[in-house]
């Protein structure tokens, strides 16, 4: 079972997917730059995104998924690559402190453990993960998530004092 | 299976080539590998030469370094300027980044090729440079501060809090010397 | 061992004596083989090994034996303590019994059995019994699946191993360790391992996993199950444990060296070196110990349904097509002669 | 023992998102139960400290489920606190087999936000850096493949180069493997004088050895080959699903390395091929690697012959202060895709580091791959992915 892998020209490939997603979704907002097609959807919409992405435009990998704490709401960023020298950004932005993402381990099961980091650090959690269980921390007994920015660390040297 | 065991038996030849062959240990307490000019090892302070200008302390990420400060006119100019009384460079804690030696603008800081730093007790680990020991227990620094977005960077404006810490009486000078 | 018995009520004097003068040996043995075992796998990967004890580090086994010597013994909170005890014990006799019968030379052999080969097989098949006892007596996972493991493979590995000195009873016929020796000749074609090759070749890999060192160093699997049925042993339990490994692996050269190499014997006629004949034997040995130590510092270590694979399917067939082979050539052969 | 069919049809119980079994009460044909064994975080295979829970028939692992943590520095913390200079140090202690990787993703991305034109000379240091640093961890590697099936010779001969490859990176960076060399705009200092003719000398001792010691050794070995042909056996599609990258991604015939397909630094501007192998197995895992060593010693060679005169470092102030915006530097590491994410509000520390490791999401491969075969199959399976711990952890 071979996986095919896109050819041809960079600039006509990064329009394809552009059209892709723009024809199938209500994007918020697309554009291209570079070798980056980069687009901003609702938070409800990125399973469907990005399951368009993979399924009908053939892009196979997720890199990562990266989530920023604004302060009241977070921004995800998902980085796509089709082995071949296009990316895609998709972004969202979910409101609120708690927030619930859909998740895409079912589109991309690498996902699984990006999406589980995320909820470890942050607490975004994921609709429909099938293990939403923290990766790094404490499982009982620890309530934070250490990268949110409302977690303050001390900057002081450690164990100041205690020696 | 036309060759079986040939492979292992080919991987044995070449144990048994290196049975014989030139050994490349280093006995190291007895002979000591030439160090590199840039090697990294403990850092030292040329004391003479400090100009108490608290850089290599502030950007210090381990907090390692500790300088205690005071107004002194110590090249007999008449006028008085900063002076390093207390400098301690605590060992336990510096990870050989080499930033206070970049930052050190009269290249007083430096690394020497001192490597083993062993020591019984943490404590023993931080070094005293000036006349005065430093607690090496309490951060000068400190803590970096929430910033807003493109506003100036932390560590600037919190000038003086540094000499001002270390002030209190050292509680272990026997080991400080 | 009605043989021993008698030996005890005609000459208790000399038993007691042999038995003292093989523990000693065994021991002894033991503690220069990890010396040798440590010096070779340093040489082979480019160190020099342990130099610090005493003069090139000759007084290394020394130094670990008054280390362990003095170390606490420490056992599992939950262990059947007897069972944990008595395990090292239970895989250390074998191999240190097994000496008696052994001859080192024409007359220095400490109990000349008639059935010395039945008495070797008895006894060293008692050793996978330690083993267990060793796992299930830790009360470990890792104990126990190393245990289950060592049995599964010294029970299979000593069906090869039995078919395999078949072949030598059968050219010898005889089953005491002297006759055979004796049966060999003093002129290195003669000796067995030449007119029973592949015999040779299976008993000396069924040896290697009878003794689990690598690549059939499955129950301690360093790598998977950190040392297996030992991994709660501590201080001179391990030591012991430790010991009878050195002591059976050499226990196994020197039996490959008597059946199959022809013993004491000296490879030509002129090289007889009349009582100091043992020599030979150590030598020979000593070849068949360091053989050993190089293959384990060589190869990777198999997988258990490999190893089972590999005993039952590849070396029984062998030794069984071989044993009828070596009959019929016999029978062949006498009808010449 | 189980038979084929069964093993069959316990993978085929596996859920295919998270390997965990849908009925974990799996008892074999004599109604047995299974058994849990803990392995880790303190074992002496595992690599670095990751903890194994794990169900067992017999052998047979029919439950794998990696914990992680115990080495969590939470890096990404670190770094918000931290002026963006300040942070090289700390990449260093990431992938610590791959450190310059690390430095040299870092800084891509923040230079991806400074918009800054870096001299030649030292891009090709960079590069050369790099390249040394993958032959500094492909080859211990492959030595801890080995150690893990039993054999402890490979891993010394291994270490006996990487030994060297440390003493020229000390004579360059100062350091042995906590380097801090790569820095943003350029690299800290340019080459010792006689550094181009240590690594020569050091490539042409490693040429003479490399075949007797990490092929002759290995390759042939009817044990190495039975121990890992077959072993961990994943498709393309598989691989690609499970998002892998570096040697386990290519190891299954999918070409993809950044350095052609995401070009950085100056790699378009060097020759060399990518390795793929069809295997998808543990060999073939070896085999890449084996290759990859071999096409990084072709990269130093043309490094160092193409090596331009300049400067090592751009022009720029000494505060860096990039503007708002947000960074990506992505670099082939040993270990497959090493990403940063910076996200910077313009002050001089980073609002927001992301780093993605291989190690971890190379990781997965684990829970995926572990339940259906033996126990000591996970050794092998953990040399194929072959994680650091620094790595997933952060």
């Amino acid at each position: 079972m071979a996986v095919t892998l896109p050819e041809g020209n960079l600039e006509t490939r990064l329009e394809r997917y552009l059209e892709g997603l723009r024809n199938r979704h209500g994007l918020e907002e697309s554009g291209i730059e570079g070798n980056v097609v980069r687009v901003l959807v609702d938070s409800e919409s990125v399973p469907a995104v990005l399951a368009t992405a993979r399924e009908s435009l053939g892009i196979l990998h997720l890199s990562f998924i990266t989530v920023v704490d604004k302060e009241g709401s977070f921004e995800l960023t998902y980085e796509l690559m089709d082995f071949r020298g296009a990316r895609v950004r998709v972004k969202t932005v979910v409101e609120g402190t708690e927030a619930v993402v859909p998740t895409v381990t079912s589109i991309y099961p690498t996902a699984n453990w990006h999406e589980r980091e995320a909820y470890d650090m942050f607490g975004v959690a994921f609709r429909g993960h099938p293990d939403l269980r923290r990766t790094y921390m404490w499982q009982d007994h620890f309530d934070h998530h250490p990268l949110l920015k409302s977690l303050e660390i001390s900057t002081k040297r450690t164990f100041e004092g205690l020696r | 299976m036309p060759q079986v065991g040939q492979g292992i038996l080919k991987g044995m030849g070449v144990t048994l080539k290196h049975l014989f062959g030139q050994k490349i240990t280093r006995q190291y307490p007895e002979y000591k590998r030439p160090l590199p000019e840039r090697s990294r090892g403990m850092l030292t302070v040329d004391m003479d030469r400090c100009i108490a200008c608290l850089q290599c302390m502030r950007v210090c990420p381990d907090h390692c370094i500790s300088i205690e400060q005071e107004k002194r006119d110590a090249d007999g100019s008449g006028k008085a300027k900063p002076y390093a009384v207390g400098f301690v460079i605590d060992d336990s804690r510096c990870m050989y980044c080499s930033l206070c030696v970049e930052v050190c603008p009269v290249n007083c800081i430096y690394h020497t090729e001192e490597f083993e730093a062993q020591a019984y007790n943490r404590l023993e680990l931080a070094r005293q440079f000036g006349e005065r020991p430093v607690d090496p227990t309490i951060d000068p620094k400190p803590a970096v501060k929430k910033k807003k977005p493109a506003k100036t960077a932390p560590g600037k404006g919190t000038k003086g809090e540094g000499g001002e810490a270390p002030k209190k009486a050292p509680k272990k000078k026997e080991e400080a010397a | 061992m009605g043989t021993v018995l008698q030996y005890l009520d005609q000459e208790p004097l000399r038993f007691l004596i042999s038995f003292a003068l093989v523990l000693f040996l065994v021991l002894n043995l033991a503690a220069v083989l990890t010396m040798a075992e440590r010096k070779v796998s340093a040489y082979i990967q480019l160190r020099y090994g342990p130099n610090r004890v005493g003069p090139r580090g000759l007084l290394q086994p020394a130094a670990d034996v008054f280390k362990l010597f003095t170390k606490e013994n420490v056992s599992p909170g939950r262990s059947d303590l007897w069972v944990f005890l008595a395990a090292p014990i239970a895989m250390f006799l074998p191999a240190a019994l097994v000496w008696l019968v052994i001859p080192f030379a024409p007359d220095a052999v400490m109990a000349n059995l008639n059935v010395g080969i039945v008495f070797f097989i008895a006894v060293t098949s008692i050793g996978a019994l330690g083993v267990v006892m060793a796992g299930y007596g830790s009360r470990s996972t890792f104990s126990l699946l190393g245990a289950l493991r060592g049995a599964a493979q010294m029970i299979s590995y000593e069906v090869p191993l039995i078919l395999s000195l078949l072949g030598v009873v059968m050219l010898a016929g005889s089953l005491s360790f002297v006759d055979v020796v004796i049966a060999q000749g003093d002129t290195f074609w003669t000796w067995y391992f030449l007119p029973l090759f592949p015999m040779f070749i299976v008993f000396y890999v069924s040896s290697i996993a009878e003794v689990k060192r690598v690549p059939f160093d499955l129950p301690e699997g360093e790598s998977e199950i950190v040392g297996g049925f030992m991994i709660e042993y501590s201080g001179m339990t391990w030591a012991l444990i430790q010991a009878a490994e050195f002591a059976s692996m050499g226990l196994m050269s020197a039996i490959t060296a008597t059946l199959f190499l022809g013993g004491w014997q000296p490879p030509l006629p002129f090289l007889d070196l009349g009582a100091f004949n043992w020599v030979w034997f150590g030598l020979k040995t000593a070849l068949i110990m360091f053989t050993f130590q190089w293959i384990r510092w060589s190869v990777p270590r198999l997988r258990m349904d490999q190893l089972m694979d590999f005993g039952w399917k590849v070396l029984v067939p062998i030794t069984l097509i071989y044993l009828f082979i070596v009959a019929a050539a016999m029978l062949i052969f006498q009808e010449v002669l | 023992m189980l038979s084929e069919e069964r093993r069959a049809d316990q993978s085929a119980l596996t859920e295919p998102a998270s390997g965990r079994l849908v009925n974990p009460d799996v008892r074999d044909e004599f109604g047995l139960e299974t058994i849990d064994m803990n392995m880790g975080p303190q074992h002496p295979a595992m690599h670095g400290l990751l903890r194994l829970i794990l169900e067992l028939d017999g052998e047979t692992v029919v439950r794998c489920d990696p914990i992680m943590g115990y080495l969590h520095r939470c890096q990404e913390k670190i770094a918000e606190n931290r002026m963006y200079p300040a942070v090289i140090p700390m990449t260093d202690r990431l992938d610590y087999f791959a450190n310059m990787h690390n430095e040299h993703g870092y800084v891509l991305a923040v230079e991806d936000l400074l918009d800054v034109e870096i001299p030649p000379r030292a891009e090709y240091i960079r590069v050369l850096m790099c390249e040394l640093m993958r032959l500094a961890s492909h080859i211990p590697s492959i030595g801890f493949l080995l150690l893990e099936l039993g054999a402890f010779t490979p891993i010394l001969y291994a270490f006996r180069e990487r030994e060297r490859i440390q003493s020229i990176f000390e004579a360059v960076t100062g350091a042995r493997m906590m380097f801090h060399y790569i820095r943003i705009g350029g690299v800290k200092a340019d080459l010792p004088p006689d550094i181009p003719e240590k690594i020569w000398s050091f490539i042409e001792g490693l040429e003479k050895n490399f075949q007797s010691d990490f092929v002759d050794l290995i390759e042939g070995n009817e044990i190495f080959i039975s121990r890992t042909r077959g072993v961990a056996k994943m498709t393309q599609e598989k691989a690609v699903e499970m998002g892998l990258t570096g040697p386990p991604l290519r190891c299954t015939g999918v070409d993809f390395d950044i350095r052609l397909d995401y070009p950085y630094s100056v790699y378009p501007e060097l020759k060399f091929d990518v390795i793929t192998d069809t295997g998808g197995d543990v060999e073939a895992s070896y085999r890449v690697r084996i290759a990859e060593c071999l096409e990084s010693i072709k990269i130093i060679k043309q490094c160092l012959e193409k090596m331009p005169e300049g400067a090592v470092m751009a022009e720029m102030g000494r505060r860096i202060r990039p503007p708002e915006g947000e960074g990506f530097g992505r670099v082939e590491s040993p270990r497959g895709e090493f990403a940063v994410h910076i996200v910077s509000d313009g002050s001089d520390t980073p609002y927001r580091v992301h780093y993605r490791d291989p190690s971890f999401v190379n990781m997965q491969l684990l829970q995926e791959m572990v339940p259906g075969h033996y126990l000591p199959d996970i050794m092998p399976i953990m040399g194929l992915v072959d994680p650091v711990s620094g790595g997933w952890d952060k």
